[in-house]
């Protein structure tokens, strides 16, 4: 019974996720795009729920839904209602290209995984009730993996200060 | 420690004059300086050499790249520091006469020849494949800028054709440094071992013969020595050619003896076609630097002939050769800027009678030119005739082939000194176009003073070339 | 003993290099006198030596001096050396004491020329270079000493370098004996790998040991250097055209000393011709062609110091003659009467030259005899000299030499006797044309022209004088019969291989003398009927055009070499490597071109690219796995 | 584990990269183009967190935090570019940011 409702919540979730990725793609107006990303990115939590990362599902929400989209919204906000460009246009075989490429990823990737289906994804580990808690994922954090951490950290800084710098009017410009 | 100094001091001395807001004068006038620094260190270390020992000397070696090594080994035998010397010394002359002509950017100018100076001297004194690749290209940037930028009117044409000749050669010595440097494990140049693999020694030899260059694999020359401004052509011509004699010295000869042995013949070949080639085109070029130009591509093909002679006569012949031609080039090169500062023009017709009232001109005028033509007792022709007798073991037609080009050398360099000098002032140069001026004339002195000491005494570099036991001496035949 | 040889040696070099360094700070007047002091001094030092070596004893006169090592390389070894023995002794003297009377002559001749002390500078050049030529105590520096020779040649031939034929007369003199000069190193070159060195006494020790192909072809190689060097035929053409150099240079290089060196060099390496007799016969014979080719041309000409050139060629063709047979003290005495002689009918003629404001065309000249009385009387004995009539000084060395050339015998001996015999009465017909035309008959018009100038300087004259008593006398050193201390003292260097007997110089003077009177005679009713001595038109235009050398040369050789450069400019340098470097460049262009086409910019397509490039990786990953 | 397995996440992934891809090879405005690396980037991330419960190893989750601080720096830059090109008055169209020109 549980594994039923289970498969039931994964499976709105993933009908979700891939509907709500599809709507990105596909509407003209960036405005609800970024409205469908949330969407996108709140099935995505339910996912990770399903599969016992608690603590990130919790960081997608609050810093991917929370923070990174309204900082999209902010941004669509002040750019106005500009027109979107078309879909189409370049060069004419890059539409063919495009879609025949991404279909061969998707064929590789289901020939990958059915090539190594039946040895090692049929039967996963047992977890403890601890798997994927905040306590755990920072002790980790700290220790295998400060390194990833700390440059992570940098990273972002630097990405900070070069929005600001990005976004700051100089004063050439300004007067020009 | 002495070598890395004499490394460090141009490129240390480069980026004090690019950096520093100096005014112009005073930019070229502390390039000039650091010039000079560097002969005074060059003479200091000269002073420190054993030129009895035939081992590495002044050496300095610190890993790199253990794990695939990679060294900074550098050091001198007794051709490297006199290669070495000459570059000095014509590196000075040629950022002295820059600064007395005043050339424009003086920051950028001064420092760029200072980092040539360095390249090129690390390049003498590098024992490490990889060094050596590295201070070989580092050589090059300079001289691109410096002739795409500073060079005449079809100065972008000949960067170019520059740079395309030489990056071919680059990229096929890159692989085969990697190749050699993988396969033995180091790339140490004073770890022993030697390869048979003919397909490495050919990016090696190619490379060099670019560089030289040697026949057919000039075709970069004339555009490029006629368009640089003059004292870039005389560094290119004087002591960057001269890299690629170090370079068959040090890996070429030593390092691939069958894949030699099997190339001899071609490669003394196509010297010799150079050397005559190369001569009798100076005696049909139209203009000053085209003379000097092809006579410099001559050269080169004579000293080949010498380096392929596989014996001491030969080798020596050579190194000394190298050193002669270096002083001789410049000396001539820097007269032909001078002459068409004066004139405005190297054209030959538009040329002559310049000995009237100009003794100075013309007795340094002449002085160079004969011993460029190898007058008998000329340090030339000392060299000339060392090479001349080495490469009779390897056929006595090569012997015969120098013989000829002597002539043709007189042929070409009285057609030089005659349409400056002699008969009536043709149509560019006028009344007002003075002689040498104190400081030209100080700038060409102390060459003209070298290439005389050496005329007087060439057993100086000739018998501290080499030894038995000397990595780069191949000794085979002895008369 | 060899310091008086270092200092002969070096006095003109501090000469020259005084003057080149002290440049504009000395008056002309200073140059002079220091070019002719050090050449003095050159000559004291050269009688130094001659009279310790004269000390000696016989057979120990030789002596080695190395002052360091000037090249080597491993076991190869030059040495700055000189050798000091009796042939270099003589050649020192010669050089030196003959050299300083004409450079002392010059301080008349050039004063108020524009660059004197350029000239004196030369011509201090000049004599040390000489002097490095005959002491030099191996091959390599005598080939030093020949080319600098050669270099001091070429920049006193073309000291007035404003006229276009001086500067082209230096230029082929100067080709022409590079010529020599290539030859010669090849030589040395097959030298040092047969004997491995280039020293004199170690190279003869060796020569019996050499394989009869080796010795010939080093001595052909030194006989192109001595034939060009000389201007014997067939690289003679240089010579004549060398007379646009100032008078002076023409009597101390194109007479008296430098081409005289290729005789020099035959003595003075006569083992190895000895050893290829093949070759040193070769040089008689072409000593035999030149001195009877330079005098028929010498028949013809107008300019007073072309004839005296070719007679020069003509005479240094006795003296190879001389030397190819083997009678080296003969060639070398004849060297030294002719240095006096020759020397004076230069200087003799420059006095003429001088007189008429540098007129050299016999044609304007005549009836000097008046004008010029004491210049008239040093040119006759210069030419009685230079004809071999008694007893002036080329009397006694040149039948010496025709006496030899019997002696030798066989068909090729007696040959040569004939066209030595030949060459007698040429010579008494040139000499005596050119005597007659400048000083008898009536007056022509640049002599009447310059009529009442005077005979020049004091410092002209006295060296005329000089040389004109050593022109009488000169010769008495040697006498057949009675005593012959010159060839004897040159024998200890060079054994002769001919020594004829007294009794048949006599007779072999007799007749040489009797034909010279005839080539006299000749003269004497040619000019006295007011015609030439050629009267063909047909000959006339053959010798005018000096046998057509200089055009058999220019198409044989000069113009293929044009040719030749001319069309690897044209058809390989431009079209080949110059362009196949356009093509190359265009082509990496396009190349770049279709690169960069690719390259557009367009970020979806950059996505496309990555997205395709993993999908290929993926496959590659999973078929290598 | 009760309900679908590892495999069925990995074929959502592969179906929300795929659609992601396509979004950034065919849009031509640089918002979208943002949006939907954004996705690949879950994709990836998803990936990650399936694997991490497959092996029972926390490693992945961590990565996939990495994975979005550094989507969280990209989103900064690339929304300062974007608004950077806006005051410029460039349009918003990567076709025709084609050269780099300033």
């Amino acid at each position: 019974m549980a594994g039923f409702l289970v498969w039931v919540i994964w499976f709105a979730a993933a009908a979700a996720c891939l509907g709500t990725g599809v709507a990105v793609v596909s509407f003209a107006n960036p405005f609800y795009s970024a409205l469908s990303l949330i969407g996108n990115l709140a099935s995505l939590a339910v996912l990770y729920l399903l599969l016992s990362a608690e603590f990130l599902a919790a960081a997608q929400v609050l810093v991917y839904a929370g923070s990174v989209m309204v900082m999209f919204l902010f941004v669509l906000a002040y750019l106005g209602g500009r027109a979107d460009a078309p879909w189409a246009g370049g060069p004419p075989l890059l539409r063919t290209a495009a879609i025949v490429a991404a279909v061969a990823l998707l064929v590789e990737i289901v020939v990958v995984l059915g090539l190594a289906w039946g040895d090692n994804l049929s039967d996963p580990a047992e977890v403890t009730g601890a798997f994927g808690s905040p306590a755990a994922i920072g002790e980790l954090l700290v220790t295998d993996h400060l390194l990833a951490f700390e440059i992570t950290s940098i990273v972002l800084l630097v990405a900070a200060v070069g929005g600001v710098v990005l976004g700051t009017t100089r004063e050439k410009e300004a007067t020009e | 420690m002495l070598t890395t100094s004499l490394i460090l001091l141009p490129v240390v001395g480069a980026l004090l004059v690019a950096v520093l807001p100096l005014p112009r004068l005073t930019t070229a006038g502390l390039a000039f300086l650091v010039a000079l620094l560097e002969v005074a260190l060059w003479i200091v270390a000269a002073g420190r050499f054993d030129f009895d020992d035939p081992a590495l000397q002044l050496g300095t070696s610190r890993e790199w790249v253990e794990s695939l090594g990679i060294s900074y080994t550098v050091g001198f035998y007794g051709f490297s520091l006199w290669l070495a010397g000459a570059t000095v010394i014509v590196c000075a002359a040629a950022i002295g006469y820059a600064l007395w002509v005043g050339r424009d950017r003086p920051r950028a100018y001064h420092a760029l020849m200072l980092l040539l100076t360095g390249a090129v001297v690390a390049t003498f004194a590098a024992q490490d494949l990889l060094l050596f690749y590295v201070a070989f290209e580092a050589m090059l940037i300079p001289l691109y800028v410096l002739v795409g930028v500073w060079g005449g009117a079809r100065r972008i044409a000949a960067t170019l054709t520059f740079v395309v000749y030489t990056m071919a050669g680059s990229l096929l010595m890159l692989a085969s440094v990697v190749a050699y440097g993988v396969t033995q494990g180091t790339f140490s140049l004073q770890e022993p071992g030697t390869s048979a693999n003919t397909w490495i020694f050919l990016g090696f030899a190619i490379a060099f013969a670019v560089k030289a260059p040697l026949f057919p694999l000039h075709g970069w020359l004339p555009l490029a020595y006629r368009e640089a401004p003059v004292e870039v052509a005389a560094v290119l011509s004087a002591i960057v050619s001269k890299t690629a004699v170090y370079g068959f010295l040090v890996i070429v000869l030593p390092r691939f003896p069958e894949p030699v042995d099997d190339f001899t013949g071609l490669i003394l070949a196509l010297s010799a076609a150079g050397l005559v080639y190369g001569s009798l085109l100076a005696f049909r070029a139209p203009d000053l630097r085209g003379i000097v130009a092809y006579s410099s591509l001559a050269q080169m093909g004579l000293i080949t002939l010498g380096l392929f002679a596989l014996n001491d006569l030969g080798l020596s012949g050579a190194v000394l050769q190298s050193v002669a031609h270096a002083l001789v080039s410049t000396t001539m090169f820097l007269l032909v800027g001078m002459v068409e500062r004066r004139c405005g023009t190297g054209d030959l017709d538009a040329l002559g009678g310049m000995a009237r009232g100009r003794p100075i001109l013309a007795t340094v005028l002449l002085t160079a030119g004969m011993i460029a033509l190898a007058v008998p007792g000329s340090v030339t022709f000392a060299g000339e005739f060392l090479i001349m007798t080495g490469v009779y073991a390897e056929g006595w037609g090569y012997s015969v082939v120098v013989a000829l080009a002597i002539v043709l050398a007189a042929m070409y360099t009285l057609r030089l000194i005659s349409a400056v000098l002699h008969v009536r002032p043709g149509p560019a140069v006028r009344d007002e176009a003075l002689d040498l001026r104190p400081v030209e004339l100080g700038l060409l002195l102390p060459l003209v003073a070298c290439l005389i000491a050496l005329s007087v005494w060439p057993a100086l570099v000739s018998e501290s070339a080499f030894w038995r036991g000397t990595p780069a001496a191949i000794v085979e035949e002895e008369p | 003993m060899t310091y008086g040889a270092w200092i002969c040696l070096l006095s003109p070099l501090a000469g020259a290099l005084a003057i080149t360094l002290a440049g504009e700070r000395i008056s002309r007047r200073a140059a002079g006198w220091i070019s002719t002091l050090t050449t003095f001094a050159a000559f004291g030092g050269a009688l130094v030596a001659f009279g310790a070596l004269w000390a000696r004893d016989h057979g120990d006169r030789q002596e080695l001096s190395t002052a360091y090592t000037w090249l080597s390389v491993g076991d190869f070894e030059v040495g700055m050396e000189i050798l000091v023995d009796p042939l270099a002794s003589v050649m020192m003297l010669v050089v030196s004491g003959v050299g300083g009377l004409i450079v002392w002559y010059s301080m008349g001749y050039m004063a108020g020329d524009d660059e004197e002390r350029r000239f004196f500078a030369y011509m201090s050049l000049f004599v040390f270079s000489m002097l490095l030529l005959v002491q030099a105590g191996n091959f390599l520096l005598l080939l030093a000493g020949w080319g600098l020779v050669g270099l001091a040649s070429y920049l006193l031939i073309g000291f007035w370098h404003h006229r276009a034929e001086a500067v082209a007369a230096a230029k082929k003199a100067f080709v022409m004996n590079a010529i020599g000069d290539a030859t010669f190193m090849l030589a040395a070159v097959l030298l040092v790998w047969e004997t491995g060195t280039l020293e004199y006494l170690g190279v003869f020790e060796e020569v019996g040991g050499l394989s009869d192909t080796t010795v010939t072809l080093v001595a052909l190689g030194l006989l192109g250097g001595a034939v060009a060097k000389s201007a014997q035929v067939p690289l003679h053409t240089w010579l004549p055209d060398a007379m646009e150099g100032p008078t002076p240079v023409s009597a101390l290089i194109h007479a008296a000393t430098m081409v005289t060196a290729g005789v020099y060099l035959l003595v003075r390496a006569h083992p190895i011709f000895e050893a290829a007799v093949e070759v040193q016969q070769l040089a008689a014979i072409l000593g035999a062609v030149t001195l009877l080719v330079a005098g028929v041309i010498a028949l013809v000409q107008w300019d007073i110091k072309r004839v005296i050139a070719y007679s020069t060629m003509s005479q240094i063709g006795y003296m190879f003659l001389g030397a190819g047979i083997g009678a080296y003290g003969f060639a070398i005495f004849h060297l030294l009467t002719h240095a006096f002689f020759k020397a004076l009918l230069f200087l003799a003629a420059g006095v003429v030259i001088h007189h008429l404001a540098d007129e050299q065309d016999i044609r304007r000249m005549g009836g000097l005899k008046d004008e010029l009385p004491r210049t008239h009387v040093a040119f006759l004995i210069g030419t009685l000299a230079l004809v071999g009539i008694p007893p002036f000084a080329g009397f006694w060395s040149k039948d010496a030499i025709l006496a030899a050339t019997v002696e030798s015998g066989g068909a090729l001996g007696w040959t040569l006797f004939l066209a030595g015999l030949a060459g007698t009465v040429l010579t008494g017909a040139y000499a005596f044309r050119l005597y007659f035309a400048v000083f008898h008959g009536p007056r022509g018009e640049a002599a009447a022209a310059h009529a009442g100038h005077g005979e020049g300087p004091r410092s002209m004259l006295v060296p005329v004088g000089a040389l004109a008593g050593l022109s009488v006398v000169g010769g008495l050193v040697s006498i057949p019969g009675v005593w012959h201390p010159f060839t004897s003292w040159v024998d200890e260097t060079g054994e002769p291989l001919v020594e004829p007997v007294a009794s048949l110089e006599y007779l072999v003077s007799a007749i040489a003398v009797a034909l010279g009177l005839v080539g006299v005679w000749l003269a004497r009713r040619a000019f006295l009927a007011d015609r030439q001595l050629v009267t063909s038109p047909e000959a006339w235009r053959v010798l005018e055009h000096k046998l057509y050398f200089d055009e058999l040369y220019d198409a044989l050789f000069y113009r293929p070499a044009e040719a030749i450069s001319a069309g690897l400019l044209h058809n390989v340098e431009e079209p080949v490597v110059e362009r196949s470097l356009d093509e190359i460049g265009s082509g990496t262009i396009q190349a770049g071109g279709g690169v960069a086409r690719l390259q557009s910019g367009l970020l979806r397509s950059y996505a496309v690219a990555v997205a395709v490039a993993v999908v290929v990786l993926v496959v590659v990953f999973v078929a290598v796995r | 584990m009760s309900g679908p397995g590892v495999g069925w996440y990995l074929i959502v992934a592969a179906l929300l990269f795929g659609t992601g891809a396509l979004g950034v090879m065919l849009r031509r405005s640089p918002l979208i183009v943002l949006l939907s690396l954004e996705i690949m980037l879950n994709a990836a991330n998803l990936t990650l967190i399936a694997f991490a419960r497959q092996h029972g190893s926390l490693d992945g989750q961590v990565f996939a935090l990495v994975v979005m601080g550094v989507a969280a720096a990209e989103v900064a830059i690339g929304l300062g570019l974007i608004v950077a090109m806006a005051r410029r008055r460039l349009p918003l169209d990567v076709d025709q940011a084609s050269a780099l020109r300033g």
